[in-house]
């Protein structure tokens, strides 16, 4: 079973071939089998290490999922040796999954199923599209298993190109504009943080003896010392962790490097919008948890501060910008913005001061873990929405609309469903991720949670009026031929409905899932904070 | 000064006068006609410097053959709007100033280079037999020789021969 | 001493600019082609006063020099047909020989 | 221990049970199938109706401002009565949050369509007017409702059997956790849903199912009355509305009880937005359903933000949820952030409750349907900030006293200045709701003075019963003249629908505290316990308050049931001023009234020990002191009586007998402007959507369209230009002619070689 990784990573990519063979009549199918496959297989990731331990046995006892020393799964083989004097590259083909990358895991798996279902109505070109799709897949599998840091950096860099084809090619008006400023962001930032990935193997590489760019190695061996920048010595740590984090903050995005993010939304067609956001983003956020925090915790310890405001900013900001867009995927793409921040924030908190506060600290990291799960599946659930509105209506321009409830009864109450759960109703999902992470995080940065508990009152007015203006109020007669959405439209809304519903009810399971990875990473931190300041 | 110094200078004077009269002027058959000078000249300094196959070779190749060809495209290609036939283009001023710095250059560089100092007062000397020692070089198969690159250039030719025929020929 | 080595590479050199001004100035490109001849002649000149200078040697006559040259003479001599048959071929298509004209070397 | 506590969760579980059932089973499979079937042929037949019945002209008349009816202008303008200085008010008034931008907004897509909007909209509204109501609910649809109804039933009868069995058994009345389950634990911090039974959770539980109960079989006929197509939905939405309201109350810890205090928010935005498709009436001063519902949310979110910070305060600080344990682990928590928190927990209760700044988006709700106003305002929503209070009242205990001074005087305030615009209001529910602000604010000053919740919660029940009684009964009045709202069309409605106006009459007798009712005792304890600690100035203003209460609670029912010409100098019946034919409800509608007229009337005497009463004893353990348990024994208790009689008095000699000139306090310039403040609300809404419009959203267009797309997306664009014009720049090199080339190649030999040079000569 140990290859069930590979499979996972790689089957996608099968399926793309075999949908460019495929004819022309079965490429949906082909791409829709492909993918759901994949997404059952998925599931054994879960259930695979259940079973192994005792059907739902006591998973604290024995390690749960693992953490990214010894995580459930693992799939390892060398890859590229060689050395040239001092210089030794060591890179392993090494995929692995512990609790947290499980579940990001499961929810690509079952977003890009989603996808394809959603993208169901393409007609134009769509055996490119499709294959695109499952590359794109890949990806993204790659990046939340890769357990070497250069593998990891790999995948990264592979999910752009089917990304900027997907904008470039099945876009809105301005998808070049998109697609350009989505990927130059992107590898802007790539390349500082291939930078950091060099300088922490090097450096770990020189004070250690072994070069190894494994996860495994990287968790538990520090950088030390001081690195002498422009003439000042500032810590070798915090200047790995500010190098990695410059990537990943621009993928989760953090304000100021968040406006790729409204135009990519906005060109990108509706299913590539819920991958881009249901999924992509979190690849930023699985990065800080899983590689800046734990590989370089006395470096994030430094920056915490700035992270927690930073983070809040991210939540006010994102917030103010969506109360006044007129167009719905641009209204949340912003609100993307403004709850990425939770996880910004919920990580600064657990790297944070404080020894005495580690409760809080794991509390607020589970928090960040479950926002994106979670905001994964919210905010995949709106952009089908607008996807179901836009492929009837042909525009998305809240003011356009007014009292679709009339015609759209299905599609208000879903959007209804999806906003509520976005603006964190309790008994969905949101509300357990900004829950955990405000009654953690005040602990140990009061002021930045007030300021970011304060955007719960924009975001309730911001969807809710988008709400209120499109589907309340007299019907505007120029939708009185609308139809409701389908039941093919229907059913990845309730699946991921179903999903938000089940983690908002009863969120144990997911931490459960979470608590060894998130345990080993506050342990790392608690470690390493406490040397600091010895 | 010896008979072959002022024989040397005659050359010199003639090879660098006759080649500024093919860049300067503007009828451009004088300018071919003023090549062919060059070339003739040029044969004599390879005399002089006891190269006589070579400067056979020259009068043959160039003076002969590329002097005519020249010849025959100008005439194929004479505008007869144009008032000069050999203008100057914009770049003249920049090109005469490049020419010039590297011309300067190059014998800066020679009057300064010690290295071959030593040898560059040293008199050419007469070399006899000549063309045998050329022959030998180029064409023997038993000793070191240049028998690979000349068929080489043999083929080079060949391709040129085709090629020019495939270029200039008319359209259907 | 006059007829040293010095004179020839001077004498080389002259020629080589006086070419290299024509290839670069002129507007006709059988003038062009004209400079390029008397600049492959300096050459021809240098490598021929090299060859004399050190002809001899521990190994012998050194006519390497010389073989240079008729290798360059070769060439020339390929070189001159093909881009008269590329100038005749332009001319025939333009009507003109003018190489300010033709501006196609670039993406 | 009773299976009653141990086995609570069933009470939440039906109403979730009726909710999955409605929403999961026989909704989509029957419900949604049936309906759709029928869908054209009713818009047929409802398009073939409209202009032909009398009720539909009569009704657009209505809803397009008074024209061309002559008893209109007598009342409106011809007499010039106290109305008129609003009336004219009214004529200028501009629109709530959604009217001026939201109209021209949908103009812009509207004036491509041929007739442009306003013709249109006018064919939409009569077509779709929910007040002309066509076709009636599917089977299904009622089989919904009947469902919703029975399992409220089962839950109020074991609500009922609880409280009997903590009556019975009082170790069981001072509290009891039941856990359910463990919602998240991380790292030693629990995150618990676990339920906790005490005699305030089976008053309040009994409350709450009593109401739905009653609110439940009255929307029956109101639904079928109103949208019928949204039947079933309604049911659905009102059982999920019970189902977040009984986790509230059932909540033991701030986790769940802030859980509940969302999802009630929840179940209030759905039901206030329930009339999806009607427009805003700006000619009346109301929003549109959507733009009230979204108004409720977004204000109560604001209460929430401040209960969210104390709960933030108080689990940092102990590491626990749950009220009971949150005073052990206080520990040496300074006193200062305790009463900042708990004053933080208030504002949560402010939003809810609707007290004063948070008081906006209550008379807005009352475009919901009327069955949703009766249940928001007497035992869910509105109580629920109440609870909340009691609930954490040891908190509120231990915290500085400056926590409940801030209640008490909230409350005071609040009272006083909401029964202030209900004197001018001319909506009938307004009226209703302004005065709930006002005697929550009551409940408030209950809360804060006296040193017990007995007071505060007794006036919470006595006011459930009566408030649910006059919002069903104004219902019934809404449906007996077609959904007219305006008091001016109405009047002597007391001898048309006598079964309506009967339970009415006693209801208001109630609330306006008169001798022997309900309101009366649990009002009359909560001024006397004022006074009694010493608080004067909650004491002139909860007396003032009575005294208003009982002038516009009568003004209300001499301008609606009573009037010139009816019986008892025109308490019972007299003129008719509307156009509307008057339709008698049916026993659905008046059952529930009767059934409530109960307890409106005799709920009291179980604060009164005279007769035994001794509520204050069963909710906090203590009797009170019998200066309170019996009002009779007070000198005070003249003042409170007298205030109500007098108010009673003026409101009768006004619009009853109409001895007192109606125009006696306005017709002076001071008094003329007075009244157009009250009208206008204070023009606290105005000052809101000033905030909102020019600071809150300027901000977010200042960081949206300028910081983001001028300077972050500036310097993305220019960098990226920057780079294309220095390519542009250096394309130009790239002539395509090979003489530029060779220039360069050899310019370039030639920089290479005095680089070179430098470097051999001037570098050593």
């Amino acid at each position: 079973m140990s290859w069930l990784l590979t499979i996972l990573v790689f089957l996608p990519t099968v399926g793309a071939l075999a949908v460019m063979v495929a004819p022309q009549g079965v490429v949906k199918w082909v791409a829709a089998v492909f993918t759901g496959v994949t997404f059952l297989l998925s599931f054994w990731l879960y259930i695979g290490p259940l079973v192994h331990m005792g059907f739902l046995g006591p998973l604290n006892n024995t390690g749960g999922f693992g953490t990214v020393m010894s995580p459930a799964w693992m799939d390892a083989s060398p890859w590229i040796h060689f050395t040239v004097g001092s210089l030794q590259l060591n890179i392993d083909y090494r995929l692995g999954a512990d609790g947290l990358s499980i579940f990001m895991l499961i929810l690509n798996a079952m977003l890009s199923f989603l996808a394809v279902i959603g993208s169901w109505h393409i007609d134009k070109r769509p055996r490119e599209y499709m294959a695109l799709l499952l590359i794109l897949e890949t990806g993204v599998m790659g990046v939340f298993c890769a357990f070497d840091l250069y593998l990891f950096w790999l995948f990264w860099e592979v999910e752009l190109i089917p990304m900027f084809l997907l904008i470039a090619i099945w876009g809105g008006r301005r998808r070049e504009y998109a697609a350009w400023k989505f990927v130059l962001y992107t590898i802007f930032g790539s390349a500082f943080m291939l930078g950091g990935i060099f300088l922490i193997y090097f450096m770990l590489g020189g004070q250690t003896g072994i070069y190894s760019a494994s996860f495994a190695f990287l968790a538990s061996h520090q950088v030390a010392g001081n690195l002498l920048v422009g003439g000042a010595a500032i810590s070798a740590q915090l200047a790995i962790f500010l190098l990695l984090y410059l990537g990943f903050a621009i993928k989760i995005p953090m304000v100021p490097f968040h406006t790729w993010l409204p135009d990519a939304h906005t060109e990108a067609p509706t299913a590539v919008s819920v991958l881009l956001a249901g999924i992509l983003l979190k690849m930023g956020a699985y990065g800080l948890i899983r590689i800046c925090i734990d590989f370089a915790p006395a470096g994030a310890h430094l920056f915490a501060l700035p992270l927690a405001i930073l983070g809040a900013v991210n939540i006010l900001y994102g917030a103010g910008c969506s109360l006044v867009q007129q167009d719905m995927k641009r209204l949340i793409a912003y609100s993307s913005v403004s709850h990425m921040g939770f996880v910004i924030l919920g990580v600064a908190a657990a790297v944070g001061p404080g020894a005495t506060n580690a409760a809080f600290k794991e509390a607020a990291l589970t928090g960040a873990a479950i926002q994106m799960f979670s905001h994964g599946a919210i905010t995949g659930m709106l952009f089908f929405c607008v996807g179901v509105l836009y492929e009837k209506a042909h525009i998305r321009d809240i003011d356009v609309f007014g009292g679709l409830q009339a015609r759209m009864p299905r599609l208000t109450w879903i959007y209804t469903f999806a906003a509520m759960a976005s603006l964190g109703l309790p008994g969905l999902s949101g509300f357990v991720a900004e829950y955990l992470i405000y009654t953690s995080v005040y602990a140990i940065y009061p002021a930045q949670t007030i300021v970011a508990a304060s955007a719960m009152i924009i975001t309730a007015g911001y969807l809710l009026w988008m709400i209120k203006r499109s589907f309340y109020g007299p019907l505007n007669p120029h939708w009185s031929g609308i139809a409701d959405a389908s039941i093919l439209e229907m059913a990845p809304l309730v699946m991921l409905g179903v999903v938000v519903l089940i983690v908002g009810i009863y969120p144990g399971w997911l931490v459960d899932l979470l608590r060894p990875s998130l345990h080993q990473i506050i342990q790392n931190v608690n470690g390493s904070v406490a040397g600091l300041h010895r | 000064m010896d008979l072959a110094s002022i024989v040397f200078l005659v050359f010199a004077a003639i090879l660098v006068g006759s080649a500024l009269a093919v860049v300067t002027l503007r009828n451009i058959v004088h300018a071919a006609l003023f090549l062919v000078l060059v070339f003739g000249a040029a044969a004599g300094i390879y005399i002089l410097l006891n190269a006589e196959f070579i400067a056979i070779v020259q009068i043959l190749v160039y003076a002969g053959a590329v002097t005519i060809l020249i010849l025959f495209s100008i005439m194929l290609t004479q505008n007869p709007n144009s008032r000069s036939s050999n203008p100057l283009n914009r770049q003249a001023l920049i090109a005469a100033g490049i020419a010039a710095l590297l011309c300067a250059g190059i014998i800066f560089a020679l009057s300064q280079n010690g290295a071959i100092a030593g040898s560059a007062s040293q008199a050419v000397t007469a070399n006899v037999g000549n063309a045998v020692n050329i022959g030998t070089l180029l064409y023997s198969p038993t000793t070191y020789s240049y028998v690979l690159p000349f068929e080489i250039a043999t083929l080079v030719l060949l391709v040129a021969i085709v090629g020019a025929i495939v270029i200039g020929r008319e359209e259907e | 001493m006059l007829l040293s080595l010095n004179s020839f590479l001077v004498l080389g050199a002259l020629l080589f600019c006086i070419g290299l001004f024509g290839a670069l100035s002129k507007r006709n490109a059988v003038s062009v082609l004209m400079g390029i001849e008397i600049m492959l002649n300096a050459v021809n000149i240098t490598l021929v006063a090299f060859s004399s200078a050190f002809q001899k040697s521990a190994h012998g006559a050194r006519l390497t020099g010389q073989i240079f040259a008729v290798f360059i003479i070769t060439v020339a001599a390929a070189e001159a047909s093909v881009a008269l048959a590329t100038i005749i071929a332009v001319y025939r298509r333009r009507n003109s020989v003018d190489v300010t004209d033709i501006n196609l070397m670039k993406w | 221990m009773s299976f009653f506590v141990t086995d609570i969760w069933v009470i939440p579980a039906l109403p979730l049970l009726a909710f999955l059932l409605n929403i999961l089973v026989l909704r989509p499979f029957f419900d949604l199938s049936n309906r759709d079937k029928g869908h054209a042929a009713e818009a047929a037949a409802a398009h073939g109706a409209q202009g032909h019945g009398a009720n539909t002209a009569a009704g657009h008349d209505e809803a397009h401002g008074n024209v061309g009816d002559p008893e209109q202008h007598d009342i409106g303008h011809a007499e010039a009565s106290p109305d008129d200085a609003y009336v004219r008010a009214l004529d200028t008034l501009d629109g709530h949050i959604d009217t001026p931008a939201a109209i021209p907004r949908a103009l812009r897509t509207a004036e491509k369509t041929p007739g442009g909007y306003a013709l249109v909209q006018l064919v939409e509204d009569a077509e779709q007017h929910p007040h002309h109501p066509h076709g009636s609910p599917t089977i299904w649809a009622r089989i919904n409702g009947y469902m919703g109804i029975l399992f409220m039933g089962l839950a109020f009868l074991w609500s009922l059997g609880l409280l009997v069995a903590l009556m019975q058994n009082p170790a069981l009345q001072r509290g009891e956790t039941v856990p359910i389950y463990t919602w998240i634990s991380v790292a030693g911090l629990r995150y618990p849903i676990d339920f906790y039974v005490d005699s305030l959770t089976a008053i309040m539980l009994v409350i709450v199912t009593a109401i739905s109960l009653l609110v439940q079989f009255y929307s029956q006929a109101y639904i079928e009355g109103e949208e019928p197509r949204g039947y079933s939905r309604f049911f659905a939405w009102l059982s999920i509305f019970s189902l977040s309201m009984l986790l509230l109350v059932l909540s033991s810890n701030f986790l769940l009880i802030y859980m509940g205090w969302e999802l009630v928010g929840l179940s209030s935005y759905l039901l206030i937005g329930f009339l999806a498709k009607d427009a805003a009436k700006p000619e009346a001063g109301r929003p549109s359903p959507g733009a009230a519902a979204l108004k409720a949310f977004v204000v109560n979110r604001v209460g929430d933000f401040g209960f969210l910070i104390g709960i933030l305060i108080l689990f940092t600080a102990t590491g626990t949820f749950v009220f009971t344990d949150i005073p052990a682990r206080l520990g040496p928590i300074n006193l200062a952030l305790l009463t900042v928190a708990m004053i933080l927990v208030f504002c949560g209760a402010v939003g809810k409750s609707a007290q004063f700044p948070l008081h906006v988006w209550l008379p807005d709700a009352m475009e919901g349907p009327t069955p949703v106003s009766a249940l928001i305002h007497a035992a869910k929503m509105v109580a629920a900030g109440v609870y909340l209070v009691a609930r954490t009242f040891p908190l509120f205990h231990l915290a500085g006293p400056q926590a409940l001074t801030v209640v008490a005087y909230i409350g005071g305030f609040t009272a006083i200045f909401a029964a202030s615009i209900a004197l001018v209001q001319i909506d009938v529910k307004r009226i209703l709701a302004y005065s709930t602000i006002s005697q929550l604010g009551y409940m408030f000053v209950g809360l804060g003075v006296a040193d017990t919740i007995g007071p505060g919660i007794f006036h919470l029940m006595t006011h459930a019963f009566f408030k649910a009684l006059l919002f069903l009964g104004s219902g019934g009045v809404l449906l007996a003249v077609s959904m007219n709202q305006d008091m001016r069309k109405m009047g002597g409605l007391a001898t048309r629908i006598p079964l309506v106006a009967f339970p009415f009459l006693l209801a208001t007798l109630s609330i306006s505290g008169f001798p022997f009712f309900a309101g009366f005792f649990s009002k009359d304890e909560i001024i006397a316990q004022t006074w009694e600690h010493g608080d004067y100035i909650l004491y002139a203003m909860t007396l003032a308050t009575a005294f208003l209460t009982a002038f516009y609670m009568f003004r209300l029912w001499f301008l609606t049931f009573g009037g010139k010409g009816g019986k008892f100098g025109g308490l019972w019946g007299g003129e008719y001023r509307g156009t509307v034919a008057v339709k008698k409800p049916d026993f659905r509608v008046w059952l529930p009234l009767m059934i409530l007229a109960v307890p409106s009337v005799f709920a009291g005497f179980w604060g009164w020990s005279s007769v035994g009463g001794n509520f204050n004893a069963f909710i906090t353990g203590h009797p009170l002191t019998p200066a309170f348990a019996n009002p009779f024994t007070s000198p005070l208790t003249i003042f409170g009586v007298g205030a109500s009689l007098l108010g009673i008095a003026l409101a009768w000699g006004m619009y009853g007998l109409q001895v007192v000139p109606r125009n006696v306090f306005v017709s002076n310039p001071l008094g003329r402007g007075f009244a157009t403040v009250l009208w206008n609300k204070y023009y606290i809404d105005e000052i809101y959507l000033a905030f909102v419009r020019y600071v809150v959203m300027g901000l977010s267009k200042v960081a949206s369209f300028f910081i983001d797309r001028r300077i972050i997306d500036g310097i993305i664009n220019g960098a990226g230009s920057g780079v294309v014009a220095f390519g542009r720049g250096l394309r130009r090199s790239e002539s395509g002619r090979l003489q530029n080339y060779g220039a360069a190649i050899f310019g370039g030999t030639l920089v290479i070689a005095a680089v070179f040079f430098a470097v051999v000569y001037f570098g050593k």
